[in-house]
């Protein structure tokens, strides 16, 4: 399933450089995201939990950064299962950041997620407008939390 | 490990659901069992709704018709009462999976389970119909235009069920459901329902957005235009303006944003033929 | 054993206990507690109709049914149709039409078939092609089904 | 046709006897692999892969084996090293090492009950390095592209092909002189082509049992085409000796050519291995499409010439096939993809190339019609084109074409029987050729016409027949009915022969330990290549019986006759022999038991070699051909765009039906199956992921969407087929696509590029057309 997109926050490059990297703030961006902590230096574990209807679905992920171009470019691997291990989630992205005048940075995304096992065989047109809805809400949230000068460090 | 529950009354069934948070209501079972076969959903119980008597049975109200969420889509298929702008209903309970699946499957459980490409969703909000919901704390009527909030995600309350759909009584002027789907019983790619209202039509298209689409503005804005194929056109297009359609098997959110203005176009013409 | 428990079960016209898990549908119980394997898992999702068997005269997906929900319903499968004419004509029909070929559909078809016979005794091309439709066969092309279940209803009717 | 007052019927052969085993089917009581149930069984799950290509680093399965009920758990590293493989050997029996598609079994697991193997199959951690995956034939021959087989050169190879990288083989076939001869074509059409992935959607899905005995010997039960094929991939992926199995087959519910490889045979007798118990696998539909096969998924590259009157001078095709992760039957189907790619017309001059490559998906192998459906897609459509571009009606187009009597098939092989010319004949006439169909308001309908021609044969087969004590006959042939009917034609050849009736004979199960070799229920072989071994075998039954009533008789063989009813005779008197007394002579006095045993393989040498060039042609000897031709009506709703079949006339040349209805029932069977091909059916892959693997979102066609199909069968006795048969089972699907196709040009206009044509595709094409007009 590939998935991208871009937006802007009202910040410059190295707060939302620094704030990609903050998982107590993403943590609290990430629809779902119950944990987040960061287990080694460019990697991070979180507990995401997901709903669709009737069917819901809690995922422990390790989240590794594979590579980085501080503050223009970075690639995130992601995977996880659930904790059943009845299906699995990887997901690998890429995110560029750019100078978009007025102290703006514009953020493009895209990410090819790929999900197995019982929730990996139905509903693929669902399952992405799903992601596509989540992605939409986690803009919104770091936007604003970035533009209120949430980040922590 | 699901145990069946079977609950006599409403009240006894939604008092279950509060009382064993991981419980689901089943009614047919059509699609929730088959969504336990695939190890899609896991519940402590399944509260059947099947034993109710109240839930069952289509009643002429002072209103207009009440259809107990038990309804089997068999039942409706046949229905004497879905005749004039009511007969889409009809049209559309007929389409459904089969034969065989139609003797199991319910209104209520495919109403609460709103999945965006099943058929009665489009026919609903075109018949200006009530969705009753039951809880603990009593019913409540919701209208179907809003009922779907998003994907899969309804106004129901974990808890409660869907007790009954309310339309109004039927009126002696022709409606259609048409619906494209790969094979016969497939769920629909895209689907229109369209019902004859005085110089104008009532539309509401379903598959392409996470409930169906309805617009009264551009019901108003084609009334008195029904033979003046721009202004159809402009009717379609502004439909699919409101349409947000997946990408899947059955087709590309494309090419079912280019199918709505012409389903639409062809419903209202079907209707034209059957004044 | 957890998660299991005893199901009353009005089957072929005897009542039978069987011991089953708590979320068993009734395909898994007809099929692993009570030896009755006429009808087939095809799918588990109700598509394909393999497992098409009758409760209270009505066909049903035993695969879509909890055995749970079975209680005081009657339930007949093929194994319960020996001494049924009419079923006794649908199978001869189809034994000579060329309407059976690999079989796994056979049976749940047969199901469908008796109901609407049942419930329209001489039934159009396009009736019957209609009422099938939710039993696949993936070997016939449905021409000599439809054709045999067109024979059965004739001589049943005459 | 109506068998029962035909003159040219015999006593068996020719009739529309019913299958032998259908009472047992319409009463509930076949028994398929699910059915079966030993005592002491274990139940097992599958551990598919998340990754398309991954290295396995290591296995964890201590939580898996302390869980309830857990019996036995399998990973790679419990299974030998051996690999099995039609063509190339190149699969384990269990991923080892690597995976090399999503999905792919890397462990299984045996346990008391099948929830609760289920549940454990979830325990087991598989640690994997994953590695980028390669999604498309074009991404496998990328020049930096990942390698799915590192060790390919060291693969045994049953056929080489020039397989290196992730180049799995390579055809090229060439008559003529194609290059030279565009010069001289007054007309030349030329095109791209794609096919996707088709599912077989057998009803029953695949599964297996195995049971260990104390000796070590495994007895093996599973859903197949072929027991032989089983007990070869099983033995050859465990490196067992073949005669430490024994492979059985219980009902077999539908195989299209996914039952005739190997599926989960291998891990299930690994399973029941490690166990010492009985173990039962059976795969869930959605299994049943991840991890079996699939129709591969074609690009065809095509360009035909003919002169001003229409006759064909040149085609050239060549074809790219995804291989998906295991050679499998593919390297088989190209070659036989473009040894039909020119079609049943006279081409004098052909090229025909291919590439078949590795990617990160599951297998694709044998599916009915072998790559012919594909090619037939678009060399039928450019027919069409060429007919379109000269102001020819199709027929009058292929009639000038036709490969006539006499002629031989491109590359070499012999053509014998040719009943094609009937074939067009007898469509034309049914279908109403030359009336136009009235489209109904708004929609667009035309007819459409395709031929084809199907190649029966193949390889080793064999039967034995004994007449037992009471003069009755026992057949046992070692091929597996797959519900076509083949059980009951066999015993119709056999039963003629012996002039018994067919309710004297009965037909043994296939099983390894006792039947006579059989390649396998594929490349509609049976009735043909067995058919020919039953003949031969009943006639040696035969011989023996003259010989003891000679005896019995005191007369010279000479003077005997067989009649009806299995007497021997003196010709010209009353005087004869029931087989019961010959038999009991023969059990109890004198020579022993009456056995006669016959084999064969394929053996006429088909194609010149030079002519396929080095790396040519998989099967050197191939078999006979059948021919047909098809005629579709379609409708297109304007609306949608969605097409749908209303009607269809199919004429097949099978040589001489030995039962008329099984026969109806192939073309019939055959034409839905192309049918849901043409219109809807598409295996979809979401990046690695098969996104369809359910009957909720992969449709096959139903009766409600099924038009009537007007089977008509032709006879051109092939002289060397018993009774004249030859192949029925696949060329029924061959011209479906493509005739679908150009009924749909008819209508709309223009050449379908693409499968299948679903109302997705048409709409556009309608919306252009309303433009145009």
């Amino acid at each position: 399933m590939h998935l991208e997109g871009e937006f802007t926050v009202a910040a410059p490059r190295l707060t939302v450089w620094q704030a990609v990297h903050d998982p107590a703030l993403l943590a609290r961006c990430v629809p779902g995201c119950e944990e987040a902590a960061q287990i080694g230096e460019n990697s991070y574990r979180a507990v995401v939990k997901a709903k669709v209807g009737p069917i819901s679905a809690r995922f422990t992920l390790v989240v590794d950064i594979v590579e980085e171009e501080a503050p223009d470019r970075l690639r995130i691997k992601a995977q996880g299962e659930e904790g059943s291990r009845a299906s699995m989630l990887t997901a690998e992205s890429e995110l560029a950041l750019s100078d978009d005048g007025d102290g703006r940075t514009r953020v493009t995304w895209a990410s090819d997620v790929n999900l197995s096992g019982r929730l990996g065989k139905y509903g693929l047109g669902l399952m992405k407008k799903k992601a596509e809805s989540l992605s939409a809400e986690f803009v919104t949230a770091f936007s604003r939390r970035v533009e209120t000068g949430e980040v922590v460090e | 490990m699901s145990f069946v529950l079977s609950p006599r009354t409403v009240e006894e069934a939604v008092g279950l659901l509060a009382e064993l948070p991981d419980a689901l209501p089943m009614s047919g079972g059509a699609s929730l069992v088959a969504m336990k076969n695939a190890r899609l959903i896991e519940a402590s119980h399944f509260v059947s709704l099947a034993g109710i008597a109240s839930l069952h049975g289509i009643t002429a109200t002072d209103t207009g018709l009440r259809i107990g969420g038990m309804t089997r889509h068999a039942q409706l298929a046949a229905c004497d009462l879905l005749t004039g702008d009511l007969s889409m209903l009809r049209q559309a309970a007929g389409q459904i999976a089969n034969r065989v699946v139609r003797n199991m499957g319910t209104i209520g459980g495919a109403v609460g389970n709103a999945d965006p490409a099943a058929d009665y969703l489009a026919v609903l909000a075109c018949g200006d119909a009530h969705v009753e919901l039951t809880g603990t704390e009593g019913s409540r009527l919701v209208a179907m235009t809003d009922y779907v909030t998003d994907w899969y995600e309804t106004l129901r309350e974990p808890g409660e069920i869907v007790t009954a759909i309310h339309l109004p009584a039927a009126r002696p002027v022709p409606s259609v459901y048409r619906k494209l789907c790969r094979v016969p019983g497939d769920y629909a790619t895209a689907s229109v329902a369209c019902a004859s209202d005085g110089d104008g039509v009532r539309v509401a298209v379903g598959a392409c957005g996470h409930g169906p689409i309805r617009s009264r503005e551009a019901e108003a804005a084609l009334r008195g235009n029904l033979r003046d194929p721009v202004a159809i056109a402009a009717f379609g297009a502004a439909l699919a303006d409101l349409a947000d359609p997946v990408d899947d098997v059955r087709g590309t959110s494309e090419f079912r944003l280019r199918l709505i203005p012409r389903m639409v176009a062809a419903a209202i013409s079907d209707l034209e033929g059957k004044r | 054993m957890p998660g299991k428990q005893v199901f009353t079960l009005d089957l072929n016209g005897r009542e039978t206990e069987v011991f089953a898990p708590a979320d068993a549908t009734l395909l898994d119980v007809l099929r692993d507690n009570c030896a009755l394997r006429a009808a087939k898992r095809g799918c588990n999702q109700g598509v394909c109709g393999a497992c098409t068997v009758m409760i209270d005269d009505v066909p049903v997906r035993a695969c879509l049914t909890m055995a749970g929900a079975c209680g005081g319903r009657a339930i007949r499968t093929l194994e319960g149709y020996g001494d049924d004419p009419v079923m006794g004509r649908l199978q001869e029909a189809m034994n000579a039409s060329g309407g059976v070929q690999c079989g796994f559909c056979t049976s749940g078809l047969l199901i469908t078939a008796r109901n609407l016979l049942a419930e329209s005794p001489r039934p159009a091309q396009a009736e019957i092609r209609s009422a099938l439709s939710g039993n696949l066969c993936r070997c016939t092309g449905y021409v000599r089904i439809v054709e045999a279940i067109a024979s059965a209803a004739e001589e049943v009717a005459r | 046709m109506n068998a029962e007052f035909d003159p040219s019927v015999g006593t068996a052969v020719g009739r529309s006897t019913p299958k032998l085993e259908n009472r047992e089917k319409v009463t509930g009581r076949a028994e398929y692999i699910d059915d079966l149930y030993r005592p002491n069984m274990l139940h097992a799950a599958i551990l598919g892969s998340p990754f398309a290509h991954a290295r396995i680093l290591s296995y964890d399965v201590s939580e898996a084996l302390a869980a309830p009920g857990v019996v036995g758990v399998i990973t790679g590293d419990d299974v030998p090293a051996g690999r099995m493989g039609a063509f190339i050997k190149d699969e384990h029996a269990l991923a080892k090492g690597k995976v090399l598609y999503l999905g792919e079994p890397v462990a299984a697991v045996a346990a008391e009950t099948l929830e609760q193997a289920r549940a454990a199959v979830n325990l087991i951690r598989v640690e994997y390095l994953e590695l980028p995956a390669v999604l498309s034939p074009e991404a496998g021959l990328a020049p930096d592209a990942p390698i799915l087989h590192e060790a390919l050169a060291d693969y045994i190879k049953v056929f080489d092909a020039g397989s290196t990288g992730n180049l799995c083989s390579r055809t090229e076939l060439t008559e003529g002189d194609v290059d030279a001869a565009w010069a001289g074509c007054a007309v030349i059409v030329e095109g791209e082509f794609t096919t996707q992935a088709q599912a077989h959607v057998a009803m029953e899905p695949c599964g297996a049992l195995a049971e260990m005995d104390a000796q070590g010997r495994v007895t093996l039960w599973s859903a197949n085409q072929s027991v032989f094929r089983v007990q070869a991939n099983v033995c050859e992926s465990l490196q067992l000796p073949m005669s430490r199995l024994r492979s059985l087959t219980p009902r077999v519910g539908g195989g299209f050519g996914n039952k005739m490889e190997a599926h989960i045979q291998p891990l299930t007798v690994a399973l029941a291995m490690k166990t010492g118990r009985p173990v039962k696998c059976v795969l869930t539909r959605e299994e049943d499409f991840e991890i079996v096969r699939a129709r591969h998924p074609f690009r065809i590259r095509m360009k035909t010439g003919a002169d001003a009157e229409g006759r064909l001078i040149a085609r050239e095709c060549e074809v790219l096939l995804d291989c998906g992760a295991f050679a499998d039957d593919s390297p088989g189907v190209m070659g036989y993809a473009l040894l039909m790619s020119g079609g049943p017309y006279r081409i004098p001059n052909q090229r025909a190339t291919g590439k078949l490559v590795y990617t990160n998906k599951l297998r694709f192998g044998a599916y009915r019609g072998f790559g012919n459906p594909q090619v037939s897609f678009a060399s039928e459509q450019q027919i069409d084109e060429i007919a379109r571009k000269l102001s020819l009606d199709p027929i009058e187009m292929r009639r000038r074409n036709l490969l006539q009597p006499g002629d031989g098939w491109f590359v070499g092989p012999k053509v014998a029987s040719n009943g094609l010319s009937a074939c067009l004949d007898a469509v034309e006439k049914a279908s109403a050729w030359g009336r136009k169909p009235d489209a109904k308001p708004g929609t667009r309908r035309a007819k459409g016409i395709a031929l084809s021609a199907h190649i029966s044969g193949l390889l080793g087969t064999g039967a034995i027949v004994r007449m037992l004590e009471d003069g009755t006959i026992s057949l046992n042939t070692g091929a597996t009915d797959i519900g076509q009917g083949s059980d009951t034609a066999l015993a119709q050849i056999c039963a003629e022969t012996l002039k018994v009736p067919v309710e004297m004979v009965s037909v043994a199960s296939p099983d390894t330990d006792g039947s006579p070799y059989n390649w396998g229920t594929t490349a509609s072989r049976v009735t043909y290549t067995t058919g020919r071994a039953v003949a031969g075998a009943a006639g040696e039954v035969l011989r023996q019986a003259m010989g003891h009533a000679a005896e019995m008789l005191d007369v010279p063989v000479e003077d005997l006759e067989l009649r009806e009813g299995g007497r021997i005779a003196i010709r010209g008197s009353n005087t004869d022999l029931p087989f019961a007394a010959i038999s009991g002579r023969a059990h109890w006095a004198k020579g022993g038991p009456i056995v006669g045993s016959h084999t064969l393989v394929f053996d006429e040498p088909t194609h010149d070699p030079k002519r396929a060039i080095a790396l040519g042609l998989p099967f050197p000897r191939i078999g006979v051909f059948s021919f047909a031709a098809t005629v579709v009506d379609v409708e297109i709703d304007e609306v949608t765009g969605q097409a749908r079949v209303t009607e269809a006339w199919s004429a097949v040349d099978v040589g001489r039906a030995i039962n008329p209805r099984l026969v109806d029932v192939q073309i019939e069977g055959g034409f839905i199956q192309g049918m849901g091909f043409a219109l809807y059916e598409e295996m979809v892959w979401d990046g690695p992921k098969l996104a369809n693997p359910s009957l909720l979102d992969y449709k096959v066609p139903t009766s409600a969407d099924s038009p009537h199909v007007h089977s008509i069968i032709v006879e051109d006795p092939e002289p060397s087929g018993p009774f004249g048969a030859k192949g029925a089972g696949e060329i029924g699907l061959n011209p479906v696509p493509a005739a679908i196709a150009n009924a749909v040009g008819a209508a709309l206009g223009g050449v379908s590029h693409d499968l299948p044509l679903t109302a997705e595709r048409l709409l556009p094409r309608i919306i252009e057309a309303e433009h145009a007009a």
